[in-house]
């Protein structure tokens, strides 16, 4: 409603935001979600009032002293005709409307700078790109599409800022997304909002929103010396992925260059994008996500590595676009301690009926 | 009764006398109007439990539905681990015993006490072999170490050969480990769908047994039959749910 | 009361009874047989087919819903409703949840 | 305001108490537990109803207490979940789905449709005492230290992640749905088959109409909410895995089956309410309800619909964009019956010949309240706007509307509009008069400052917040207070009455419904003869002249 009446619209909202009656807007969605919020608040209001008046009005009109004897009314179709459809009309508005927003908000764009946030009982790691870990606090840049990618480590839990109006849940053994862009630099809360047990209550936190020359500063500043996909790289030598994913002509599992976003053939003929929540069940549960071609020999890194690990070996692959750096990771493979790589190195691994024998579920 | 003067006399006009000068049986309770009334009434009731009954098994088939489309591999391999031999039988057991149970109905309203009483004995014995035959199903899966959470070991299903008949059988191939644990969710439903159904036929035979007694009191043969027919409906819907459960669980995909 | 009497009791021939019996039988006969030939998508198919006829049969002879009044039948048709209606809606759910993605 | 009633009491010089009646039947503690008489069940589960809106009234009043300050002071964070989970607990399973349904409608459902009881009488007596079974263990598990799921049970949470009495709760709630179950089960087989003579189905009061669609809803949904409370006692004992993603399960599957029973559930809770309103405001108008049959297949649409719409609760919670899609357009039009009832309400009055006795105050209480409270559902309904305002107090206050100044506006309404025919003693008009104006007052005051937090997102189920949230809870703690004089009060005068209120006599609101042709108290069975019904329902010109015929006779 912005385009209505700019200037009317911010006064508004900054009225009632200066008596705490009102949240902040401080992301692009926020105003178009409160148009929304107000035309409904609108539309429950004459309602509110419809109905209060016809009561009022009745009351007085047909109290037993003015109306003592009642007239008996069977009904009336068109009466009833049209309070069941001009409800029905709006509320149907109210969810083409609401159904654009829904998927405005959940449908980030292709340019968006994509954030992880791992949700756990009971606090909220977040991490960038760049390596910058955080704890619940999140750093982001105005003026720029971000996207979180979560996940939960545990139970469900759910990243809420208010000031933006979005957010998501946070599930164990799924990636959800949510995009926003901030607009206005500050200081912003957020909170977990799905209950996830005792300090469900304390598991909040601040967005920092800054400025672009702000956020390189700090992204300087916090950096831990290696980032994301530097980590999966090293990850990815250390649990001796390279073994068979190395980009070679005899290599047993499928080259991951360029893999990130393209389509691939299923065995059973259909075809799957290989997207976040794709690599990161194709880590974790090869078997049922083979891709044509390759035996499903693969071992599982169910509960051998952390979500965190896991979204640096996704972070690493997303940027894998050249088959040399898998190349000089295979070369370095030798020169790592055999023990920082907890699963079974698949080279070493005998055949699968061997590797099955006395498999019993701890 | 007299209208005691409190009474404005229901207003609603005329009346009806409450005291039937009719047949008035002893089992008729005191607020129906007839037989039929109580009869139609009871019945009805029934069909609304078993009704309650669908929604509370169709909780489980979701679960089992959701389930088995999600690992389906692991489902197949899993079903080979039951026996079609026992499944079958049992199916016939049951299906046998269902009909006992209606030829039961049948005598109870043609009023032939002798029927009645052998088509509830059978009835009963038939209830008590199928729950025996799950036993040595159940047994069966303790010996293969298929009991989920207690007793459970996925060899045969990373390593077929290990169990040598059935991979004769269906030439299965190896599931990956993370296919494999999956075969446990398979045995859990398994147990709490069958398990389910069994304690349903528990509380079947029990109400069987006490028909049975009554019924050589001469009960239900007397023209009052509703109890006999409700029962029936239910030992029917418990069958059916067995109808289902058999090809959900014992024949995902059998040919090798 | 008022849908109360509407006509006797049925009451079903052993005969009918007999001849649901041996078609059941034959059915499971059936169905477990289907399951041992190679349909791909069809044994699931088949498998429920002929579950839903064995069922419809225990429904409508066994359990008399063929001679019942509509109030019965009634029921019965609303319990296979809802059964569907849980399942169908929640497979919107978890058929469409990788839509979008490709 | 009395110089207008409508209340037509006996002459107190000689009215009495009908000697013979089903209070004086029969005596002893026995003759209460082994009674199969629907109205004295109905007495059994008002007194054990009451006690448990009291004992979730005072947990209400600890959260309340506990939101006073922004930090959790006043007790331990994990007392405060199991506070707020013990409240939904008990305030939803143990008072208002069996409130009206059971109390109300046991006790004049029968005698609405001319029976002598209901079809089932001994499966009525057990379903109250599955009901004191469950209350039991609900207070059994309060006793061995709680548990502190929410009332929604969520997984994983509740089965691999604490260790409180997820079971014993469970379980209480698993058999309290099998008393609901048999509760609905028997009104329905008692609509069908026990209706008196001439007693037509469109002949029926809108009260009956609205418990036939809560109790389908009854019969159909509880069972999954049963299988799906056993899956997760299963989950947590033997970890079965269905809704564990560790194991390969889907907890989104858990949400799914516990929407579908729990989304009905709240017209389960609503329908009842909403049969008390058509009752008290066609009486008190003197009218018959505007469009009758609307407002009857409106409850049916309710029902119905009300079962297509459970993923609503589940829009950010990961189902696909796609389903949400889907189930908000549902919801939107799961929402038109309600707006058509209240228009169709609010032109009862039209032409009327309205008086203010304390059930139409509630009444109007109702249609206020409920309108806030339902059009604030379709915010939530709206998957865009649910987004923002979804787990945050906004949802609290929507439903504290719709069930608080809904259904327990309704539920006041019907106690004060049938005392007299279940005690044959009025209850004190004005003191109860301003009870529910206190009432009303004290629930604005509580209730709608929480949409306003909502809307600034303080999430729910929070023990502590930032404290610019603190003013209004303030407010809202302040309000709770007024709230619960408001409640308390008629317990006080209703009680008072039991011994010193005026004699009712049959009829005092010259209401047209069956129940109200027979003497008050009724007789055990209801009535000396079974009635049969020759005119329509609320057919005040029939009641007229029936009473002028009277007065000729006499
Ligand atoms: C009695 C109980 C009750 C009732 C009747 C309702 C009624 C409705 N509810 Fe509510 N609801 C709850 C109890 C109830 N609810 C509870 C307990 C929760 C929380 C559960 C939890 O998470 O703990 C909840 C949560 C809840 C959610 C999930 C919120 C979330 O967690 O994100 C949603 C979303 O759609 C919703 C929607 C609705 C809708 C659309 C209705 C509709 O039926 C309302 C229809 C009524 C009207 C629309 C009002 C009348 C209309 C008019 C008078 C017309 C006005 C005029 C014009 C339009 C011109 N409810
Ligand atoms: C029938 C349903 C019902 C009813 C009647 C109520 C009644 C009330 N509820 Fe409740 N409520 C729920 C159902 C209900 N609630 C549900 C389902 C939840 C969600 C739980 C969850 O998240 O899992 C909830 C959650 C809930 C919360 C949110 C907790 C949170 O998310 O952190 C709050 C907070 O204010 C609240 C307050 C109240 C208040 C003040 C009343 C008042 O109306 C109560 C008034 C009554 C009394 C006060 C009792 C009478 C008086 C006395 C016994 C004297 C003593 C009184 C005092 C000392 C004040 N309720
Ligand atoms: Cu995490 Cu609440
Ligand atoms: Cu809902």
């Amino acid at each position: 409603m912005s385009h209505i009446s700019p200037v009317l619209w911010q006064y508004l909202v900054k009225w009632l935001t200066n008596f705490a009656l009102f949240p902040p807007e401080a992301s692009k969605i926020a105003p178009q979600m409160d148009a929304l919020f107000f035309f409904m608040v609108l539309v429950s209001l004459v309602g509110l009032t419809i109905v209060v008046l016809l009561i009022t009005a009745f009351s007085i009109l047909y109290r037993k002293e003015r109306h003592p004897v009642a007239e008996q009314i069977e009904g009336s179709t068109l009466l009833e005709a049209t309070w069941t459809i001009i409800p029905l009309g709006l509320f149907l508005i109210m969810f083409v409307w609401g159904a654009l927003i829904y998927f405005r908000v959940y449908t980030p764009p292709a340019n968006a700078m994509n954030v992880y946030v791992v949700g756990k009982q009971w606090m909220w790691k977040v991490e960038h790109a760049g390596g910058q870990h955080e704890i619940n606090a999140l750093h982001i840049p105005a003026g720029r599409p971000i996207q979180l990618t979560l996940i939960s480590q545990d139970v469900f839990h759910s990243f809420s800022i208010p000031a933006f109006r979005v957010k998501r849940e946070a599930i164990p053994g799924r990636y959800t997304t949510v995009w926003f862009e901030a607009t206005q630099p500050g200081t912003y809360h957020f909170f977990c909002t799905q209950y996830c047990g005792t300090e469900h209550s304390h598991m909040t936190g601040d967005v920092v929103v800054m400025t672009p020359d702000g956020y390189k500063k700090w992204l300087a500043e916090s950096t831990s010396g290696m980032s994301l996909a530097q980590n999966g790289e090293r990850l990815f030598a250390s649990l001796s992925c390279t073994a068979c994913h190395n980009d070679r002509a005899d290599a047993r599992g499928p080259s991951l260059v360029n893999v990130y976003g393209s389509r691939l053939p299923l065995p059973n003929g259909g075809t799957v994008v290989a997207d976040d929540a794709f690599l990161r069940e194709a880590i974790l549960d090869p078997s049922q996500h083979l891709t044509q071609g390759f035996a499903p020999i693969m071992p599982t890194y169910q509960g051998q590595i952390s979500e965190d690990g896991v979204i640096s070996l996704v972070e690493f692959i997303k940027g894998l676009h050249s088959g040399y750096r898998l190349q000089q990771t295979l070369t370095t493979t030798t020169l790592l301690p055999e023990s920082e790589g907890k699963a079974v190195p698949v080279r070493q691994a005998p055949p699968q009926s061997h590797l099955a024998k006395g498999w019993v579920k701890p | 009764m007299p209208d005691s003067p409190a009474i404005a006399s229901s207003g609603a006009a005329t009346a009806v006398e409450t005291a039937h000068a009719a047949a008035h049986p002893d089992y008729l309770r005191h607020h129906f109007e007839s037989v039929e009334q109580q009869a139609d009434t009871t019945n009805f009731a029934m069909w609304l439990f078993l009704l309650t009954e669908v929604m509370f098994f169709g909780g489980l088939f979701m679960a089992y539905l959701i389930m088995r489309n999600w690992y389906y591999p692991a489902f197949v391999e899993a079903s080979h681990h039951l026996s079609i031999f026992w499944g079958t039988t049992n199916t016939a057991v049951l299906i046998t015993s269902s009909f006992t149970m209606a030829m039961g109905v049948w005598c109870a309203e043609t009023r032939r006490k002798k029927g009645l009483l052998l088509s509830l004995i059978l009835t009963f014995c038939l209830g008590l072999v199928f729950l025996c035959i799950k036993g040595i199903e159940w047994h069966a899966e303790w010996v293969q170490h298929h009991v989920p959470g207690l007793h459970y070991s996925v060899e045969s299903f990373v390593n077929p050969a290990s169990d040598p008949e059935i991979y004769a059988e269906y030439h299965d191939r190896a599931l990956s480990p993370a296919m494999a644990l999956r075969t446990e969710m398979y045995f859990f439903l398994y147990f709490a769908m069958t398990g389910m159904h069994a304690l349903h036929m528990i509380v079947g035979i029990s109400i069987l047994g006490f028909m049975i007694l009554r019924a050589r009191a001469g009960s239900y043969t007397n023209g009052h039959v509703t109890f006999v027919e409700n029962v029936g409906l239910y030992w029917h819907f418990v069958d059916i749910i067995w109808i289902f459960l058999f090809p959900l669980l014992y024949l995902v995909s059998r040919h090798g | 009361m008022t849908e109360a009497h509407e006509h006797q009791r049925h009451i079903v021939s052993p005969k009918v009874y007999l001849a649901v019996f041996l078609s059941l039988l034959c059915l499971t006969a059936l169905t477990t047989a289907a399951s041992f030939v190679e349909l791909y998508v069809f044994n699931v198919v088949v498998a429920l087919a002929i579950a839903v006829i064995k069922a419809a049969l225990v429904v409508l002879f066994f359990m008399h819903v063929r001679y019942s009044n509509r109030l019965t039948k009634l029921t019965v048709a609303s319990g296979i409703f809802m059964f569907c209606v849980l399942v169908g809606m929640t497979l919107t759910d978890y058929f469409t949840r990788a839509w979008g993605q490709w | 305001m009395s110089t207008s009633t409508i209340v037509r009491l006996p002459d107190q010089s000689t009215a009495r108490i009908p000697r013979m009646n089903f209070l004086s039947r029969e005596n002893g503690l026995l003759s209460w537990l082994l009674t199969s008489d629907h109205k004295r069940i109905a007495i059994l589960y008002l007194i054990s109803i009451t006690f448990f809106f009291f004992v979730g009234g005072a947990l209400a009043g600890l959260i309340r207490l506990e939101l006073l300050t922004p930090q959790s002071d006043l007790m331990a964070t994990d007392t405060y979940n199991k506070v707020f989970t013990m409240h939904g607990l008990i305030m939803i399973f143990f008072f208002l789905v069996p409130s009206v349904p059971a109390t109300i409608g046991n006790f004049v459902l029968p005698m609405m449709v001319g029976a002598k009881d209901l079809a089932l009488p001994k499966i009525n007596l057990l379903s109250w005492y599955l009901y004191i079974v469950a209350g039991g263990l609900m207070l059994y598990t309060m006793a061995v230290g709680g548990v502190d799921t929410g009332w929604t049970f969520t997984t994983p949470l509740s089965t691999h992640y604490l260790n409180t009495h997820v079971i014993s709760a469970g379980l209480a709630v698993f058999v309290a749905g099998f008393s609901s179950i048999f509760t609905g089960l028997n009104f329905i087989v008692t609509i069908h088959k026990m209706r008196c003579p001439g007693m037509t189905w469109f002949r029926l009061p809108l009260f009956v109409w609205a418990h036939y669609a809560a109790s389908l809803l009854m019969v159909l949904g509880t069972p999954v909410l049963a299988i799906t409370l056993v899956l997760v006692v299963l989950e947590r004992t033997v970890h079965i895995g269905v809704f564990d993603p560790a194991l390969g399960g889907d907890p989104l599957l858990f949400q799914h089956l516990f929407w579908f029973y729990s989304h009905p559930a709240v017209y389960i809770m609503i329908l009842p309410g909403m049969g008390v309103i058509s009752e008290v405001i066609s009486t008190f108008s003197r009218k018959r309800v505007f469009g009758y049959t609307a407002v009857a297949f409106s409850s049916v649409a309710i029902a119905v619909f009300g079962f297509f719409v459970w993923a609503h609760h589940m829009f950010i919670m990961g189902i696909s964009n796609y389903a949400a899609l889907v189930f908000s357009l549902l919801t939107m039009l799961v929402a038109v019956p309600s707006a058509i009832k209240i228009f169709n309400w609010s032109f009862t009055l039209y032409k009327g010949s309205i008086t203010f006795e304390t059930p139409m105050l509630y009444a109007i209480g109702f249609l206020g309240l409920f309108t806030i409270g339902g059009m604030t559902g379709v915010f939530l309904g709206t998957a865009g706007t649910d987004i923002h305002l979804t787990e945050t107090y906004f949802v609290v206050a929507h439903f504290h509307f719709v069930m608080v100044g809904g259904m327990l506006m309704a539920f006041l309404a019907g106690i004060h509009f049938w005392w007299p025919k279940i005690t044959g003693r009025m209850y004190p008009e004005k003191i109860s008069q301003l009870a529910a104006v206190v009432t009303f007052i004290g629930f604005n005051l509580t209730f709608f400052p929480q949409f306003i937090l909502g809307m600034l997102g303080m999430p729910r189920r929070y023990a502590s917040y930032p404290p610019e949230f603190q003013i209004l809870n303030v407010f809202s703690t302040a309000g709770a207070t007024v709230l619960g004089v408001g409640y308390l009060l008629p317990v006080l005068y209703l009680t008072w009455s039991l011994k010193y209120g005026k004699i009712a006599g049959n009829n005092p609101w010259q209401a047209t419904g069956l129940e109200w042709q027979t003497q008050s108290p009724p007789l055990t069975e209801n009535f000396t003869r079974i009635p049969i019904m020759d005119h329509e329902a609320y057919d005040y010109e029939w009641l007229e002249n029936q009473q002028q015929k009277e007065v000729a006779s006499a």
